[in-house]
């Protein structure tokens, strides 16, 4: 039964590609992709993947990531020059929003203005920023309260909006500034990106098309117009990428998923490298307040039975192996062959020095309730504890109710698993939020981390003025996080999208165009379509 | 002589169910000749009703009915005919009434409605207007006077006479050459089902009808009928003139039933000993006016 | 025609009493929500000072009948509140994904009418024949399944294996259609594009099928049963004796007066289906309320909640007036209660 | 009651109903022996084997981590189970108290009683639940709550309309001149009239609260893995579908031949106790 109803399923799969052929070619320019709800649109609210994929097509940063290299090249801005706490950018002269307005200085200062006073979305990148002056209208200075080696870094999430006809459309609200423009962002584009608005549903799908007069120009093969669909199944996106109806599947596909698309013939897409996959320990609650538990419980997670869940194909994987508390590639990683792997013994022993018997405690494991892998992991470490003799309960969290509950220390969760990245590409960005004592008990940092050495080096980290100075502080973190254990480093992440054969995405494909940054891959402006 | 318009010889039906196999008349003949007011008198259970729809042609399509013997209408034989055959003489060549008029007729549509769906049986193609101006006419004839507010109502809005008489009206609108009257305004008043029944002998011998009247009440039967059977547990027991036969009375069973007669109002089985052999009392039969 | 005026009337009233309970239940409910919806509203980086700002805006210090007092003067002025999840006014998100769910649930609602009544029929028809036996086991195993199985059959076999009907959404990306109503089914047709109308039309089959299996099982087992009960009347022998065609007594004499009892239960039903539509809708990603309605759920967006509950009950309560407005259309004892003069 | 079980066995659709609930309660009661893998309904993972099309020994296959289908479905009509006979054992009484006592005293506590059972009425039943799920923590109990207090209503309606039309009946007028008291009258005299179609009702519920709990869960609004559940089963499913299509379609047609047999059942005990709908 099962062997015929595959082979009706294949067949029929075929017969679909063959009927809706035509359909595909007449469908030419558009370029469809999907991610989660809800698309935010307005820069001083966009946080996620989704809202990343909007901003980098809607608006434009001062500065860009360089490719397949690290560190950032111009964009908006010509040239700049800083000196640790002052850093001034040449803005170009030719650049112009959708409404037609120019873009200068004055933007910047109010776009940055906005979002430190909305509070809202990754405001808090810029919380060492103490002002932007326009000096003239195309030069424009930041004052920092303290060196910030990433500044520049963060820049990258300051979509530079219109002043003009942000405040010619002002919604209602108190102050002088009323809402700033709130109302208006969230449901249209102000900004000067090489795609402009057409309609945006946040819940269902955002319409953007070409901007013919886009400052760089955009090439020829570039998609005429892209729609971004939000919420669509796992199951909807497979069926519609095998019968030529979509074109980029989010990488929140399971991996099963894609691995059956792949076998259909879609092409693979991956985007590396400045994140990874950790179960967070909440250090304050017993028995994680001991590091011999934590240190068990380290030992105990099988990372290899992880790693092979999430492979797509034999040479593609949504992971790479762990070698630590930093991502391979950043300033202060292990070594790529120095994986961690499980020790069962080892962790019996460290099990045995814990202060807390295994009988006394059940331990809390709680997933995301949005991403489905994660209930796969908490079965696996419910398995890999039961070996240990510990207890466990599995808890669905739906993440905005994850996020409400780790605000007290009491209310998280003995063990959370998040998929963490460097907003900015920086490790500053990755590491500071998750570990810093000032920082606990946001989402990122459930294991409410106190330690002196750990601050000492984050601190270390975002002020060295070099390089070297910054490679020497992360390896030191490093070690440190590894030796007081507050995290299980499940597995470096690795995006990985299904695509019909009819894009083509260098900088999802091609690791020397590759941005270094979660969401820039899909500057549509950059990929080619086929008509 | 003339033919019979409805003549049943060794009528038998059994019901199959899941006791078994239960047989309910157990061969009954009876002729009513054209024209003819013929009563079958018997209490509830005895197999009168039953045999009116045989007549009809109704119990021929429950699957459960095992039917045996011959019902002759106007001389052919109604087993002989196919299911369109015998839907065919419904509504137009035979015709019923029923013990209660305002639960006979549909709650939910007017009386023009149904009146409409009774003359379309004989002209398939009647209009609307026709059939209300047809309809209003044989109203007149059973003496309701504001015919338009009768067609125009439903009939939980009419009273239990007016409803009878539409009923009446219906059955006749045809020019039926049977009526089969069972047990017709029981669920009236007793001065209003003198009436109805009043109007409808006049309306029978006016269009010369013959009439199968199925009833228990003797008291109507005797104002009514020309001739009666008396029917008792699916046999007919006695049977010849209405005059005879009440004067006369022969079998027990008649006798009893005559016993009950001042309860005019009917509703009551005669309070008799059931066990009596004498009801076991063969078929008798009144040679009176004539008839072997 | 005055005994329905009055009937509306009452039927109006009782209404909305029913619906000022449901608002303080679903108020109250909302309010006990575990968590500070402030905090949810902010995410994860928000400081103690924005937070204490908007749980000022929100009212969420005062006592919970002062807050229901703001919220019952809010609705008087038709403002259901601001999203906490889309940032939107919550009437806004409401007026963008109610139509695509009722479009949903209105196509359901003809299905389970246009199906549903004349297998009943059929089968009361033939009751105790093959084809009665056969439509009484279908439509139980209609009621038998979720709406979400039913959904998973369908879209398996007949957009899977027989890829007869699109997987997903309302139309194809390639029609451009304005939303006036937001009934994309009138909207084409409003544009005159009958291809975008087919093509809206074929969207909706599968989506609404599974949704209204169950009803339309539902409505075949009812039909059937009160036209049993009806095949028992009087009024039925009469046309049989009358010889009416076995067509016209099912469909007219038997089937009208039983409707009547049918209606009741088949209106709540359809208003079920405002319910189940949540389940369809998140297999064939069909963007309605639905998704909208758990997504706000999950999020604890007190506004947007106590939003959709209130207008899905509204919307419950129309749809129940309009069936007892119906049955008294149906029904002439209630139209005519009195006599004619 | 013993002739209502020999109606039951004699007709085949009832039969087949009595058929199907047995094996439902039988793979419930006896799951422990019946798994093949009775393990698996607990926390264990098995990445060797996970994702198998239903082959042997995993004849309905395996799910994502490697778990066996048979074996949690087996475990998950035990969870139906008990959610259902707990619902209906706290709906039941609720519902029936209040309609019994509306529409025995009448007057304004008939009118209080049922406009509250309208508001209860008047929210679709899933939004309701879902409301109520959505405060409270997806655990077993709180889904019970939560089905509850959405089924009560549905008593209440049910055996307020028989009761107001049996409180006209003599043995009740009887009842009444003698001085019996009013809870003698409502529970003992009442009562006992309501009682065949609180049945018939009850047996078709009991299906029908399986299916609302199952979509519960798919919404992710039930029951927590572990713990097998079948709403969750096909929402987890669904996301693998064409190619993992027994993840759905077995706990889908679990669900489907659970409540098809309560429903046989309980439309042939409507036909037998000739209660009212």
């Amino acid at each position: 039964m099962t062997k015929s109803l595959k082979l009706l399923s294949i067949a029929a799969m075929a017969s679909t590609m063959l009927a809706t052929a035509p359909l595909s070619a007449q469908a030419g320019g558009v370029l469809r992709l999907d991610e989660v709800a809800v698309g935010e649109l307005d820069p001083a609210i966009a946080s996620d993947y989704a809202d990343s994929i909007l901003m980098f097509n809607v608006y434009d940063t001062l500065v860009l990531p360089a490719q397949g290299a690290p560190g950032h090249v111009p964009h908006l801005a010509e040239s700049w020059e800083g000196d640790g706490t002052s850093y001034t950018f040449k803005l170009r002269d030719d650049v112009k929003f959708v409404s037609g307005n120019a873009m200068t200085a004055e933007d910047v200062v109010f776009s940055l203005d906005r979002m430190k006073a909305m509070g809202k979305g990754l405001s808090y990148l810029f919380a060492n920023v103490e002002k932007a002056e326009a000096v003239d209208a195309s030069t424009v200075t930041f004052t920092l309260t303290k060196p910030y080696a990433p500044f520049v870094a963060s820049l990258l999430r300051l979509p530079i909006v219109d002043k003009q006809t942000v405040m010619a459309n002002l919604g209602e609200g108190e102050g002088e500034m009323k809402d700033w423009g709130a109302a208006y962002l969230t449901s249209t584009s102000a900004g000067t990106g090489a795609y402009r608005i057409v309609s945006h549903n946040p819940q269902e799908e955002t319409v953007m098309e070409k901007n013919p007069d886009y400052f760089l120009g955009v090439p020829a093969p570039a998609p005429d117009t892209a729609r971004l669909r939000y919420g669509l199944e796992a199951a909807t996106v497979r069926t519609l990428i095998a019968q030529g109806e979509h074109d980029i599947a989010s990488q929140w596909l399971p991996p099963e998923v894609i691995k059956a698309l792949a076998a259909n013939g879609a092409q693979v897409l991956t985007e590396s490298g400045t994140g990874a996959f950790y179960v967070k320990m909440n250090t304050t609650k017993p028995p994680l307040d001991d590091v011999n538990c934590r240190m068990a419980f380290a030992k105990a997670f099988d990372y290899g039975a992880a790693i092979k869940m999430i492979a797509v194909t034999d040479t593609v994987s949504q992971g790479a192996a762990s070698t630590g508390a930093v991502p391979v590639g950043m300033f202060g990683a292990n070594p790529a062959d120095q994986v961690l792997t499980r020790d069962l013994e080892a962790a019996k022993q460290h099990l045995a020095e814990c202060k807390y018997k295994p009988e006394d405690f059940t331990l809390e494991i709680s997933w995301i309730a949005e991403v489905p892998v994660e209930e796969r992991f908490a079965l696996l470490m419910q398995a890999n504890y039961a070996e240990l003799g510990v207890k466990s309960e599995i808890k669905k969290l739906p993440w905005a109710l994850f996020a409400e509950q780790v605000s007290k220390p009491e209310n998280t969760p003995h063990l959370s698993q998040l998929f963490v990245n460097a907003v900015t590409g920086d490790p500053d960005t990755l590491l500071y939020g998750m570990y810093h004592s000032s920082a606990a008990g946001t989402w990122q940092s459930p294991e409410y981390l106190n330690d002196a050495e750990v601050d000492k080096q984050l601190e270390a980290g975002r002020t060295a003025a070099t390089p070297e100075g910054r490679e020497g502080a992360y390896a030191a973190l490093n070690a440190r996080l590894m030796e007081i254990a507050p995290t299980i480093y499940g597995y470096d992440r690795q995006s990985v999208f299904a695509a019909s054969a009819r894009v083509k995405v260098p900088a999802l494909s091609d690791p020397s165009k590759a941005f270094g940054l979660d969401g820039m891959g899909f500057t549509f402006r950059l990929m080619e379509v086929a008509d | 002589m003339s033919t019979p318009t409805l003549d049943i010889r060794n009528l038998t039906l059994g019901f199959k169910g899941y006791t078994g196999f239960t047989e309910v008349l157990h061969g009954i003949s009876l002729s009513v000749e054209p024209g003819e007011r013929v009563a079958l008198v018997g209490e509830s259970g005895s197999g009168k009703s039953v045999t009116a729809r045989i007549v009809l042609g109704l119990l021929q399509e429950l699957r459960t009915a095992r039917i045996g013997g011959s019902v002759l209408f106007e001389g052919r034989e109604l087993d002989g005919l196919n299911k369109r055959e015998r839907h065919a003489l419904r509504g137009k060549a035979m015709s019923m009434i029923f013990q209660d008029p305002t639960s006979s007729l549909n709650p939910v549509f007017r009386i023009s409605d149904q009146f409409h769906d009774v003359l379309r049986r004989a002209d398939p193609r009647i209009t609307r207007d026709a059939a209300l101006e047809r309809a209003a006419a044989i109203l007149a004839e059973v003496s309701v006077r504001d015919a338009e507010r009768v067609l125009n109502a439903f009939p939980f809005q009419l009273s239990g006479g007016l409803n009878q008489r539409v009923m009446i009206a219906m059955a006749l609108a045809n020019e039926p050459a049977l009526l089969i009257a069972d047990e017709p305004g029981t669920a009236l008043d007793v001065t209003v089902q003198a009436q109805t029944l009043q109007l409808m002998r006049k309306l029978v011998e006016e269009h010369h009808t013959a009439v199968l009247f199925i009833s228990h009440n003797l008291g109507v039967v005797r104002e009514f009928a020309d001739r009666v059977y008396v029917i008792y547990k699916g046999r007919i027991v006695e049977q010849g003139p209405t005059r005879a036969v009440f004067e006369g009375p022969r079998h027990p069973y008649t006798r009893a039933l005559m016993a009950a007669v001042p309860r005019l109002t009917g509703g009551g089985i005669p309070d008799i000993d059931e066990d009596s052999p004498d009801f076991g009392a063969p078929l008798e039969t009144h040679d009176a006016e004539g008839r072997a | 025609m005055i005994p329905l005026a009055r009937l509306l009337a009452k039927r109006l009233a009782t209404s909305l009493i029913v619906l000022i309970g449901v608002s303080m239940l679903i108020f109250a409910i909302a309010r006990i929500i575990p968590g500070d919806p402030a905090r949810i509203a902010l995410g994860p980086n928000a400081t103690a000072e924005q937070i204490a700002d908007l749980r000022a805006a929100l009212h969420l210090n005062d006592h919970i009948v002062v807050q229901y007092g703001h919220f019952v003067a809010d609705v008087a002025r038709g403002d259901l509140g601001v999203s906490l999840y889309t940032n939107r006014p919550v009437t806004a998100d409401i007026a963008l994904y109610l139509p695509a769910t009722l479009e949903l649930v209105l196509v359901a609602g003809l299905m389970m009418v246009g199906i549903g009544l004349p297998l009943g029929i059929w089968s009361a028809r033939w009751r105790g024949r093959a084809a009665d036996n056969m439509i009484r086991l279908v439509s139980l195993l209609g009621v038998s399944a979720p709406s979400f199985v039913w959904a998973v059959i369908l879209m398996l076999l007949f957009a899977f294996y027989l890829p007869l009907f699109p997987i997903a959404g309302r139309i194809s990306d390639s029609y451009a259609i304005s939303s006036v109503t937001g009934f994309l089914l009138i909207d084409t047709l409003l544009q005159g594009d009958v291809r975008a109308f087919g093509n809206a039309a074929w969207h909706i089959v599968l989506p609404a099928f599974a949704l209204a299996l169950s009803g339309i099982g539902q409505a075949a087992r009812l039909t059937r049963a009160n036209m049993v009960e009806t095949y028992d009347k009087p009024y039925i022998e009469m046309a049989q004796s009358y010889g009416f065609p076995a067509r016209r007594i099912a469909n007219h004499y038997a089937f009208r007066p039983s409707l009547i009892p049918s209606l009741t239960i088949i209106g709540l039903d359809f208003a079920a289906m405002l319910g189940n539509a949540f389940l369809v809708e998140a297999i064939f990603a069909w963007p309605g309320l639905s998704r909208y309605g758990v997504a706000v759920i999950l999020r604890k967006d007190l506004n947007a909640i106590v939003g959709t509950v209130l207008i899905i009950s509204a919307t419950f309560l129309l749809v129940n007036i309009i069936v007892d407005l119906l049955i008294a259309l149906l029904n002439p004892r209630i139209r005519y209660s009195q006599r004619p003069a | 009651m013993k002739r209502t079980l020999a109606i039951l066995l004699a007709n085949p659709l009832s039969l087949l109903g009595v058929v199907l609930v047995s094996v439902v309660i039988l793979s419930a009661v006896f799951a422990d022996f019946i798994a093949p893998f009775p393990e698996h309904s607990g926390a264990v993972v098995d990445f060797a084997n996970f994702n198998k099309p239903p082959e042997w020994p995993y004849i309905f296959g395996t799910d994502l981590v490697g778990r066996d289908m048979f074996s949690r479905i087996l475990y998950a009509y035990r969870i139906s189970l008990i959610l259902g006979i707990v619902v209906l054992a706290i709906a039941v009484p609720i519902g029936v108290t209040i309609g019994l006592v509306a529409g025995y005293l009448g007057g304004w506590t008939e009118y209080l009683l049922m406009r509250l059972t309208d508001v209860f009425l008047s929210v679709p039943p899933l939004v309701l639940a879902m409301s109520i799920m959505g405060v409270l923590q997806p655990t077993l109990a709180n889904g019970m709550l939560a089905v509850t207090a959405m089924w009560w209503p549905w008593y209440t309606r049910l055996v307020y309309n028989i009761t107001r039309g049996e409180k006209e009946e003599g043995y009740v007028l009887a009842a009444e001149v003698i001085g019996a008291s009013k809870a003698h009258i409502i529970f003992r005299e009442i009562l006992p009239n309501c009682v065949p179609a609180i049945i018939t009702k009850m047996t078709l519920d009991m299906g029908f609260v399986i299916l609302i709990a199952s979509s519960l869960s798919f919404l992710g609004l039930g029951v927590q893995p572990p713990t097998p559940d079948l709403g969750s089963m096909v929402a987890d499913g669904a996301k693998y579908l064409p190619d993992s299509w027994w993840l759905t379609i077995f706990p889908g047609l679990a669900i489907l031949i659970a409540v098809f047999g309560f429903n046989l059942i309980g439309d042939a005990l409507r036909d037998i106790l000739g209660a009212e709908q």
